[in-house]
């Protein structure tokens, strides 16, 4: 089975697994009392927002170990990460203000940690930009393992600000250090969609990987270059 | 050591000597800065919002955008005849460059501050007095950060078509920790307040310092070429 | 001294991709001077910013003996701060080079006397007509006595008694001068007259190739120059 | 009278060519106001300043900083193989070059303003839908009369060095009328408060544009060499 | 068709002064043809500028039968826009000129293909090589089919077979195409090879002054550089 395969195959698993969640949240997940219905989106939300940030770190730490092993494989699974970082930090910025506009009235609102997610992303699009304005493979590599370890240390600072600044958004409910205040019903099912998540995330980056592959590959092997 | 510091010197007394015979950036920033104050002053209602409320974040808006006319005008220089491939193709290592280049935008942006502070005293009546030192103090913590990134980002970007742009893409998210840090320590001060109420943005600030300074040291030599 | 291995590069991708270096492999000691003529678009401009270490070439390798600190470049830029003198300029570069502190005065003055820019020497290089701008240049890369020079068209602008002085001092640098052995040049033009004295070894390059190779001999500029019209223009 | 603004719109599509395919200081100019636009929020303490109050000086801010990229890309971008000369020592009239820049000039700015503006409404979280025509209106008639003045001013520094810093400094005491005016009217109607309350700095402003706007086109001509 | 009158510019003030032009009169007309030489900083690209109108001299002035629509000058700078193609920037200059809309495209396409560049023309300009660039500009400048041409060292940078290509080109164009009558050609150069067959006469420049101002006559190249020689290298 060809990587591309494996990686359509566990997306769809993980596909399957987020739909498996919601008929769990929407079926037989008790309904909020505060929030109602709304509450729903936080399956979807939350663990992509954890996977937002865990996907800057893993590009951080490829990008590290590329400095040393100069292995290209590091690096395309550093890009893979990072494109699938952008497309959760996408989902967290509009599942975000969908959930918002009921709870809080407004669509936007500058709580620290909002405003930190928007700043994620934006990381993501500069270091995307960045990749694609270096046309030689080794400079490209070598440069965005440069930004991907500024950006992994970043991503602490800009969470550092959520307890330094007061904030609308509701403090760590589940990452906190005393034990999860989550009713055990509404917890398994979150523990259940964060598992899906994480397919997500793998089935998206092996996608990922295996097109960088084959685009090195159509281009003759030769690495493909040109004036920086 | 001794080598790297001593061509870090001459490349950044290079850039000051230029910025000093030519001025454009320096004037810019600081005409800049006499803008957005004097903007800030016609535009507010003055019995609506008091000074207080609003003299930080003018103030760190002001020198931002004095640090990134700095980064910008620290490559722009080396494009003129394309000095920059000069450098590139000399024994210069790109450490020496780094650090060059970083004192000359620390000057830029030290000289901008210098004399954007007295005319936002002046502009705004705000009692800094009383304060000025530890004011200076966080000035510089929070400059130091984000003008070592930049530094960093600008020795990335440096050859790659549109890097002015992708300067301020990329340095943007990370002028966040710093900027914040920044304002609330300075609403604090001015606010009179005890300084032990900002400590943790002063941490913030020193850990900023900390860590992007020495990464940026430890991956500049990655820039480099070999 | 300065060797080249394979080098291939090109620019740009797919349906408009331009193969500017295409299998070029050579090695030149010390005494040699290698001319490569060529046509517009050749390649010329990219093999030697390929051979200064500005462009790293997508297949193959360069040697330098003595790195980066033996090679003199003057390009089709001058690499010159328009607001700096021209002695500024050279101290500058002086030192980047490492030229020790106490010899990059004197040797500014002699390289810059050598290309008749003595009265010119504290004129802000935006001042300088543009002759008298290529003498400046190649002062610059001349200022730390380059085991290695690479010329691109070095006599573009220079006036006749300039273009006389600085063929005859790359006539001296070749053989060295009274600090050591000789040096390796490569100058590159698309003007067969230009130069072709200078060289012990003759190519030229059309479409990123060298069609053709070879010791200079004998061969004076118009044999030379029939040789390249049959490999370069006709061929 | 065809003919010139034949010209002109020959000038002004070259411009916005060459800006949309190197994007460069469009990009700029909508980064650094979403950066301004961050800086503000984070700077305030959301309790003690309402909204409203500041809102409308940090858009003048955001606009007018666009409006000088706007300005000094205008030129930059002759001065590349000095192209500007060979404007100069073409057929083309000073008059042509004015308004072909002005054009250009306007159509940048237009298009950071209208980024700027929903980012604007969307972090501020002001109330626009009811004053939103009136608001598009007051931004239309401030930033004619800066850019129309902006553009006289660069073609007049232009051949000059040090062009950049000439026109920030000469145009920094002719921003003032319009962005007070624009300050407060933008203030009025983000209020609530009726139209009326803001007649005199409307007539300001128009009368702003009408003088200036005229001037630029009577005094064009003596920029003209002959 | 070109008259200048007691021409006199001096850059800079006081001690450091460089008097670029100094009391520059002659009467060109249609068909003539005035080559002038002179070494680096002699002041012949300002007195191109001056000529074009770039720059106002403090001293004398200057006659174009036709204004500036009738003038094309290739300067040391090529006016192109790098972002644009060649095309492109071609179209732009041509509507500046004044070409009618229907005649751009057909006359950018004649001067590509004149000169060589019909492949390249839709290469943007920053990814030209430096005679390839020259290329472009020379067909900026003779887009609107001017009657008075101005040329700042045309062949700068351009191949043997593109120098010949414009040798004849602008022989054509001195005598007049079938559009009508002959044009006025000012060459400046440093180098008196170049394109001295082209001139009806000759001027020699040093120091801002014309110290030899006469037709050709039958003069070839080896009697003007003995000539040059005589006048402005030892005099
Ligand atoms: C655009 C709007 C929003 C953005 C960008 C956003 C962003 C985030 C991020 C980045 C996290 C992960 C934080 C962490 O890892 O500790 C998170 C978690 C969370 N968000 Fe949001 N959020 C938004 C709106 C909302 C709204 C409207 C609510 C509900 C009132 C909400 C409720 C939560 C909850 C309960 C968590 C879990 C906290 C935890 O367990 O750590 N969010 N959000
Ligand atoms: N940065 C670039 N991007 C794309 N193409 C380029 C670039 N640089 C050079 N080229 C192309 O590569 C080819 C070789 O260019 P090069 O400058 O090496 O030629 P050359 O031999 O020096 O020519 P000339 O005599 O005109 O200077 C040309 O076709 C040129 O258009
Ligand atoms: N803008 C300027 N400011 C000051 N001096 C200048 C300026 N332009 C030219 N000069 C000086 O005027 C003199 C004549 O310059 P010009 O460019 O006309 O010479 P040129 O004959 O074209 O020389 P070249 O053959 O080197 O191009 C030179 O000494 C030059 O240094
Ligand atoms: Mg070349
Ligand atoms: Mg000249």
């Amino acid at each position: 089975m060809s990587l591309a395969h494996k990686g359509r195959r566990i997306t769809l698993v993980a596909l399957v697994c987020v739909a498996a969640v919601y008929v769990r949240a929407l079926a037989f997940t008790p309904v909020e009392r505060l929030q109602g219905p709304a509450q729903k989106i936080f399956y979807l939300h939350v663990p992509a927002a954890l996977w937002t940030e865990a996907a800057m770190i893993l590009v951080g730490l490829a990008g590290t170990f590329y400095l040393f092993l100069k292995d290209p494989r590091l690096d395309r699974f550093a890009e893979a990460s990072a494109e699938v970082g952008t497309v959760f930090a996408t989902i967290v910025l509009t599942t975000g203000p969908i959930w918002g506009k009921p709870i809080w009235g407004t669509w936007w609102t500058w709580d620290a940690r909002l405003t930190s997610t928007l700043f994620l992303f934006f990381l993501y699009v500069g270091y995307l930009l960045v990749r694609g304005a270096v046309r030689d493979p080794g400079l490209r590599a070598r440069y965005a393992a440069v930004l991907g370890i500024c950006g992994m240390c970043l991503v602490p600072f800009i969470h550092l600000s959520v307890f330094l600044f007061r904030t609308l958004h509701p403090q760590p409910i589940i990452l906190k250090p005393s034990a999860p205040s989550l009713p055990s019903s509404m917890l398994a099912t979150w523990l259940f969609s964060l598992t899906a998540f994480t397919l997500l995330y793998v089935g998206f980056v092996t996608q990922r990987y295996a097109l960088s592959l084959a685009r090195d590959a159509q281009r003759g092997g030769s690495p493909e270059a040109g004036p920086v | 050591m001794g080598e790297l510091l001593v061509q870090a010197w001459t490349v950044a007394r290079k850039d000051l000597v230029l910025e000093f015979r030519t001025r454009t950036a320096l004037i810019s920033a600081v005409v800049f800065t006499a803008l957005v104050l004097t903007v800030f002053n016609f535009g507010r209602d003055p019995t609506a919002v008091p000074t207080i409320d609003l003299a930080p974040t003018i103030l760190w808006v002001t020198f931002t955008f004095a640090a990134m006319l700095a980064l910008n005008r620290a490559f722009q220089l080396e494009l003129e005849n394309q000095a920059l491939e000069g450098l590139l193709v000399s024994p210069l290592s790109r450490t020496s460059l780094y650090w060059g280049k970083l004192i000359a935008n620390l000057v830029f942006v030290a000289v901008v501050e210098g004399v954007g502070l007295p005319l936002f005293v002046l502009f705004f009546d705000v009692p800094v007095g009383r304060v000025l030192v530890p004011l200076i103090g966080v000035i510089a913590l929070a400059t130091l950060g984000f003008v070592a990134v930049g530094t960093l980002f600008s020795a990335l970007v440096i050859r790659t078509r549109f890097a002015e742009l992708l300067l301020v893409v990329i340095l943007l998210p990370f002028l966040v920790p710093p900027l914040i840090g920044a304002v609330q320590v300075t609403a604090r001060l001015l606010g009179g307040r005890p300084l032990s109420e900002a400590v943790g943005y002063l941490k913030l600030l020193a850990a900023y310092d900390i860590v992007f300074v020495s990464l940026a040291s430890f991956l500049f030599r990655f820039t480099v070429d070999e | 001294m300065l060797s080249a291995e394979g080098l291939r590069h090109a620019f740009g991708e797919g349906r408009g991709q331009v193969v500017a270096l295409d299998g070029v492999s050579f090695d030149l000691t010390s005494g040699q001077t290698l001319a490569i003529f060529g046509p517009n678009g050749a390649g010329k401009t990219t093999l030697l910013k390929v051979l200064a270490g500005l462009i790293h070439p997508q297949v193959g390798s360069v040697h330098v003996t003595g790195g980066r600190r033996a090679i003199g470049w003057i390009g089709h830029q001058s690499h010159l701060y328009e607001h700096l003198t021209v002695r500024e300029n050279l101290l500058f570069w002086a030192a980047l080079y490492g030229v020790p502190a106490a010899r990059r005065g004197p040797r500014a003055a002699e390289v810059l006397g050598r290309l008749g820019m003595a009265r010119r020497a504290d004129q802000p290089v935006w001042s300088l007509s543009r002759g008298l701008a290529q003498r400046a240049a190649i002062a610059k890369a001349l200022i730390h006595d380059p085991s290695v020079l690479l010329l691109d068209e070095p006599f573009t602008g220079l006036d006749l008694a300039a273009a006389a002085e600085l063929r005859a001092l790359l006539g001296e640098l070749r053989v060295g001068g009274a600090a050591g052995g000789g040096r390796v040049l490569v100058l590159a033009t698309h003007n067969v007259d230009e130069g072709v004295e200078l060289a012990t070894d003759v190519a030229f390059q059309r479409r990123g190739r060298f069609v053709h190779f070879a010791p200079r001999g004998g061969r004076g500029p118009a044999e030379i120059a029939e040789a390249y019209r049959r490999a370069v223009v006709d061929g």
